[in-house]
């Protein structure tokens, strides 16, 4: 089978994850949307790799996996501070760069 | 259809059907076998009217719990609710489908490994798995929308997870003596090298406490402590489901007995077996029974501590998660890379 | 080009569009549709089970139906599950693609750890449905957000179709050593030794950065 | 000792230091009053040791390289050094700032000791500024260094007049003594504008700004240049030394203290221009327009000013007119040539006016503050030495011999007529009779002074007439040591034909006006001889003091009741007299308000258009941010859209290139 199909299919995952970025306002499900963009940039990888027969892809994807737990486990970290204080994990609730 | 794949799919189901039907009656006994063990370590006599020693009281026990209405309140989330029993149950059968059981036997012209999967990278499903356990009840615990299911979820998760990681780092080490993450290696590298649990005696019992810690039995059974959290997450589960819960932590009990005999103990290993010479359908067989007889061993541990020791307090239990198995473990782990580098083990 | 930027576009805003209607309230039917499917097609073709193609096919439409409906359910804790099941979409696309150890760190990581954690923050804030994805923010956010979606899965679409005819290529046809844990290690300890002591430092910073965050007060 | 000359302008000023700094909270009345004086002290001893020394030579001391400014073209250093020149010109001005401002200090300890401590400090400090930089004018080797020492005795005098700046200084016009200094300053301005221009035309001239150096060069300087030059130096003169038309500062100067009125408005400071014209007598003698010109200026100045003196009634305004028609009457001199009767009158002046001064003082001391003069009256019993002191003093400013005023005048006079020549011409007998009217008016409205504050009965109210006490001895001392001045300084300048005594001064003074040869040659065409005999002359000014004092006595014997004009309501003349002929109101009129017109306008433009185009800036900037802020909705959301928006911009140039 074709490369193509798991490169459409990272880029179907990779559109919904930026989308759900923009629409949703829960703080949690932006960071997991984000975890979704990764994943879908990690399959890109596996794929490419897996057609030019080296490893190198898989690296790329361990490393994104190490990025992916740090950035959540400090998103989170952020998400229970604020929460905190304002009771909301809403990110409109934290506008305080408006004017 | 060509041969090789109906081979492949008759064989599977057959073992698939075979594992589930053993690993049932186990799970059905255990419930015999708690109650039995309980009794005699609290000086009572235990089940002993439905059959002979009562041992057809787990069947009973069945057809109560198929019989009970099963009622779910209107507050819960209802997908997840119905959900979470069968999560809980997944993982330790998938955990359970990749352990040995006996050396590969030819029977029939063929040659069968005495195993659901022969996984490459059987430790890693092991870790996988393991660490989905958690999924279950936590989803149990939310999904009932109430507050003691709710700390009930909450427990276990950060319990499960602290205690994961030591013991992924002692699996680790056994991984790294033997140089492979598929179980027959582990196992025959036992066989050759002897037992792991002579060289990793704190990784093994690490290992078996973070077993304990596993199966939300006591001493660990804080996400069901029922003098704090009425029953926690199963709070708001009855009949069958509720069974379900029941019955998954038997499994987890089996997971873990079989992982630990297999892990550190040389699996299906007899010492000194080649040395009567039987034939290789009996050797087999006496070596599956030495399999069952280690996990039956660990089992009866399971009980047995469950019924001595008192339930830990959650900050005790998190201290000893984080600040004294963690670095034990890491420790360890270095005594294994020692004992790696020096050939030994 | 233009066609094929507004069919990648129609095509998102689409599925949204269908999701929304059936979704939350019946999430079930999405998995019903997907099951069936399923079935369906091996009814007409049972030889397909054999193959890659079809268990591909299937395991990627879980996925973006997944995906979809992590954006779509107001509620974060659905969004989590279904996450988790995109996840381990993912790692059967691993397997698929020869990465066996990928597709177990896969599950460890993020199915274990990660979402785990996900679950644990989700629990513990004990959120409730977001109350509809209607509510102050604009409209126009959310309909600029998926035009723009649109456009860009349009361009990458293009851009793959763009690469040019690759050889099809057969899972089994590989080195025996490929996408082992053995072979990534090797390349780990030696050319990405550097990138791998990095990556402990980073995991370490975040640790710290995470319980500083998270602790009620310091000290 | 005349190498010490650097210290005596330092002294004062290390005492206006010492008091400014400290003296306002450290040290005590005693300290500060025994610095004030001391330092003045000092300079006077040492300029007295200096001037022996010097036996009529020159000496120049040259300090330190103030504005070194390269070398023209033609070689010529054009560097300005600070230095000091002492030469008997100014022996003479040191001696008498130092010496009466000596006293006059001393007088102030008693006179200002009810001013708080911080005044009282700040007064001898400001004084002690003042005596620094009068010094410092006198002394100054190069025209910017007379600059320095002009414009710091300028900003004393402001400093000094507004000394009592929270107080009303005239009721009617409604003018504080804070607005008296200010108009002071400013109508000095004016003069010190000329000064500066005639400095520079000399310095473009003669490419040095070494008063000797200019002088010596004068002869050589376009005649049109030079005059242009004198005029201009004349226009300063002017300004400090109160000629027409920039007199007007000089009467309300008297809102200071009475002895700063002693000090700087009658005794020195104005006398500075007077000093700066006879400084400069080689170059005016080079330019014989501009002289005349000084002269009608002084003859009219004396006669406008003694007519206005007639008519004043407040005490210290009777005196600063006269002082202003005495100024008027040594620019007369000096424009007549004979400076060094200018320079006679104005030592004397400096002495009987300050005597008048002080007197005035003491009597306003007594008084509690009173200076109406038409309140007083029959002093002369309360105040015996006062009454004696201001007696002498107004004989002396009335010519009456042997007082000092008599020898000076008539030297003055003398001089003008001597300018007319043999034939004596019409401008010079004009301004001789100007000379004789002025003497005449000052004599009586001096006796007028006399006679309604010391003699006839008491005006004043009971409880005040209580209060009357001769003043301490620190004040009547300095009275009575002016007094002799004033009786004897005539005898340093006796003319010959009357024989007796060598005419000392003049004999001193001789190196300095006989300078260069055409100078020497005009004092010879005017030595010819005069059309009156000096005699003669001498008669005629005596009768005209007589006259003057004869008329007031008739007219003030039985007080300003019984006075003519004075008593029923102004008409006429006497209005116009009284009003000072409204010279404050045409300046006003003519100067100011076109002036204030224009300030008017130029603020119109200001606000109107310049602030409105620096607002419209800032209300851009506000716009512009205004709509920005628009883009900054602080939702994170929109960013990250606009943030995808621009991924996707960048993706469409690389994906479809």
């Amino acid at each position: 089978m074709r490369v193509e199909f798991f490169l459409l299919v990272a880029a179907l995952l990779f559109t919904i994850g930026c989308v759900g970025v923009l629409v949703r306002r829960n703080a949690i499900v932006i960071l997991m949307c984000i975890e979704l963009m990764l994943n879908a940039v990690n399959l890109t990888f596996a794929a490419f790799a897996h057609e030019s027969q080296s490893m190198t892809g898989h690296v790329f994807v361990f490393f994104v996996m190490t990025v992916a737990a740090a950035e959540a486990a400090v998103g989170l970290a952020i998400i229970i501070a604020l929460f905190r204080r304002r009771r909301t994990t809403d990110i409109d609730d934290a506008s305080l760069l408006r004017w | 259809m060509d041969p090789a794949v109906a081979r492949v799919l008759v064989e599977s189901t057959v073992k698939i059907a075979l594992f589930f039907f053993v690993v049932l009656t186990v799970i059905a006994y255990m419930t015999w076998v708690e109650r039995r063990v309980s009794a005699w370590i609290q000086d009572r006599r235990g089940p002993n009217r439905v059959g002979p020693f009562g041992l057809l009281q787990p069947l009973a026990d069945g057809i109560k719990f198929l019989f009970k209405e099963s009622i779910v309140p209107p507050h819960v989330y209802r997908p997840v609710y119905l959900l979470a029993p069968a999560l809980i149950f997944i993982p330790s059968m998938v955990t359970l489908s990749v352990v040995p059981i006996g050396p590969a036997v030819s029977l029939f012209g063929w040659n069968i490994a005495l195993q659901v999967a022969d996984v490459d990278n059987g430790i890693l499903v092991i870790l996988a798995f393991a660490s989905m356990g958690v999924y279950g009840i936590a989803l149990a615990g939310w999904s009932s929308q109430n507050k003691y299911s709710l700390m009930g979820g909450l427990r276990s998760s950060a319990q499960l997870i602290s205690y994961e990681l030591a013991m992924g780092i002692t699996v680790v080490g056994v991984l790294m003596t033997t140089g492979s993450l598929r179980l027959n290696d582990i196992v025959t590298h036992q066989i050759e090298h002897g037992w792991n649990v002579l060289y990793q005696l704190p990784g093994f019992l690490i290992f078996l406490t973070a077993a304990f810690a596993e199966t939300n039995r006591l001493p660990f059974d804080l996400p069901e402590a029922e003098t704090e959290l009425v029953a926690g997450y199963h709070t708001e589960y009855s009949g069958m489901r509720f069974s379900m819960f029941y019955m998954a932590e038997y499994a987890n009990m089996i997971t873990g007995s079989a992982l630990a005999a297999t892990l550190y103990c040389g699996g299906y290993h007899v010492p000194g077996l080649h040395a009567l010479g039987l034939s290789e359908p009996v050797a087999a067989a006496v070596q599956v029974l030495a399999f069952g007889a280690k996990v039956a061993f660990f089992l009866f541990v399971f009980v047995w501590v469950r019924w001595t020791l008192p339930r830990f307090r959650y900050d005790q239990l998190m201290n000893l998660g984080w600040k004294a198995l963690l670095p034990i473990a890491l420790l360890h782990l270095l005594w294994v890379s020692f004992l790696v580098l020096t050939g030994r083990g | 080009m233009v066609i094929r930027l507004l069919l990648g576009l129609i095509v998102v805003v689409f599925a949204f569009a269908v999701i929304r209607a059936l979704a939350p309230a019946r999430t079930v039917l999405a998995g019903a549709a997907l099951a069936a499917g399923a079935v369906a097609l091996v009814a007409l073709n049972p030889a397909a089970l054999a193959t890659v193609e079809f268990w591909a096919g299937l395991v990627g439409f879980a996925a973006i139906l997944s995906a979809l409906m992590i954006v779509i359910h107001p509620n974060p804790m659905v969004s989590v599950l279904f996450l988790i099941v995109n996840l381990f979409c993912i790692a059967l696309f691993y397997l698929i693609l020869n990465a066996q150890f990928l597709a177990a760190i896969q599950i460890i990581v993020y199915a274990g750890a990660i979402m785990v954690l996900f679950l644990f923050v989700v629990m513990l804030l004990n959120l409730k449905a977001e109350e509809g994805l209607t509510a102050r923010g604009g409209g126009l956010q959310r309909i600029g957000a998926v035009i723009l979606g649109g456009l860009f899965a349009g361009l990458l679409f293009d851009a793959i179709r763009d690469r040019g005819a690759q050889p099809y290529f057969e899972p089994g046809s590989f080195a025996s050593g490929f996408g082992t844990a053995r072979e990534l290690g090797g390349l780990l300890f030696t050319r990405y030794l550097f990138a791998f002591e990095a990556a402990s430092l980073l995991l370490i910073a975040a640790m710290i950065g995470a319980v500083i965050l998270a602790k009620r007060r310091l000290r | 000792m005349l190498q010490l000359l650097w210290l005596i302008p330092l002294l004062p000023l290390a005492g206006f230091a010492a008091n400014g700094l400290l003296g306002a909270r450290l040290l005590p009345r005693r300290i500060v009053a025994l610095v004030g004086c001391g330092s003045v002290l000092a300079a006077f001893v040492l300029s007295a040791g200096a001037v022996r020394e010097l036996a009529g030579g020159r000496f120049t001391q040259p300090l330190f390289e103030w504005l070194p400014m390269g070398q023209t073209p033609g070689g010529s250093d054009l560097t300005v050094s600070w230095g000091y020149a002492l030469d008997p010109l100014s022996a003479v001005m040191i001696l008498v700032v130092t010496g009466i401002g000596f006293l006059i200090h001393v007088y102030s300890i008693g006179y200002m000791e009810h001013e708080p401590r911080a005044g009282f400090a700040r007064f001898f400090a400001y004084l002690n500024l003042f005596m620094a930089m009068m010094l410092t004018l006198v002394l100054g080797s190069s025209l910017p260094v007379v600059f320095v020492g002009w414009e710091g005795v300028g900003l004393c005098s402001y400093l000094l007049i507004g000394f009592w700046y929270d107080r009303m200084f005239d009721e009617k016009a409604k003018m504080s003594c804070a607005d008296a200094g200010r108009k002071a300053f400013l109508t000095n301005r004016v003069g010190d504008v000329g000064f500066v221009l005639g400095m520079l035309i000399l310095f473009g001239a003669t490419g040095t700004l070494d008063i000797q150096g200019i002088l010596e060069g004068a002869g050589s300087i376009d005649p049109w240049w030079c005059g242009a030059a004198a005029l201009l130096l004349f226009l300063g003169a002017c300004g400090k030394s109160a000629q027409i038309p920039l007199y007007v500062w000089l009467p309300d100067a008297m809102a200071g203290p009475t002895p700063v009125s002693a000090l700087i408005h009658a005794a020195t400071m104005v006398t500075a221009g007077v000093y700066v014209t006879c400084r400069m007598a080689p170059l005016y003698l080079h330019a014989p327009g501009a002289m005349l010109i000084v002269a009608v200026v002084g003859g009219l100045t004396a006669l406008f000013a003694a007519i206005i003196g007639i008519a004043q009634d407040d005490i210290k305004k009777v005196l600063a007119y006269s002082t202003v028609s005495q100024l008027g009457y040594m620019m007369l001199a000096a424009g007549a040539g004979a400076f060094t009767a200018s320079v006679f009158h104005l030592m004397t002046h400096a002495f009987f006016k300050a005597l008048l001064f002080l007197g005035a003082g003491s009597v306003i001391h007594a008084m509690a503050g009173e200076q109406d003069i038409r309140r007083m009256g029959g002093l002369r019993r309360h105040l015996p030495i006062t009454h004696a002191t201001f007696l002498v003093a107004v004989l002396a400013i009335a010519g009456i011999p042997p007082f000092a005023g008599f020898f000076s005048k008539d030297e003055i006079l003398a001089g003008v007529l001597e300018m007319g020549g043999e034939s004596g011409s019409p401008v010079a007998l004009a301004l001789w009779g100007l000379g004789i009217l002025t003497a005449a008016i000052t004599a009586f409205y001096m006796t007028r002074l006399y006679l309604l504050v010391f003699a006839g009965a008491p005006r004043m109210p009971e409880e005040k007439r209580h209060h009357l006490h001769e003043s301490p001895a620190v004040m009547t001392l300095p009275l009575v040591v002016l007094a002799v001045g004033s009786a004897l300084a005539g005898f340093l300048g006796v003319p010959e034909f009357i024989g007796g005594l060598p005419n000392y001064l003049e004999h001193y003074l001789a190196p300095i006006f006989a300078v260069s040869g055409h100078a020497a040659a005009l004092t010879e065409q005017t030595q010819g001889g005069a059309a009156l005999s000096e005699g003669t002359a001498l008669g005629i000014a005596l009768f005209a003091s007589l006259a003057g004092i004869a008329s007031a006595w008739a007219v003030y014997r039985r007080g300003p009741l019984a006075a003519g004009p004075g008593a029923a309501g102004p008409r006429g003349l006497t209005r116009l007299v009284k009003g000072r002929f409204y010279v404050d109101e045409a300046i006003d009129a003519v100067v100011l308000a076109p002036y204030r017109g224009l300030c008017r306008v130029a603020a119109a433009f200001d606000e109107r258009i310049v602030d409105r185009l620096v607002n419209s800036v800032g209300a851009a900037a506000d716009l512009a941010s205004q709509l920005g802020r628009l883009a900054q909705t602080g939702y994170v959301r929109n960013y990250a859209l606009v943030f995808f928006l621009g991924t996707i911009v960048v993706l469409v140039f690389v994906v479809l290139r």
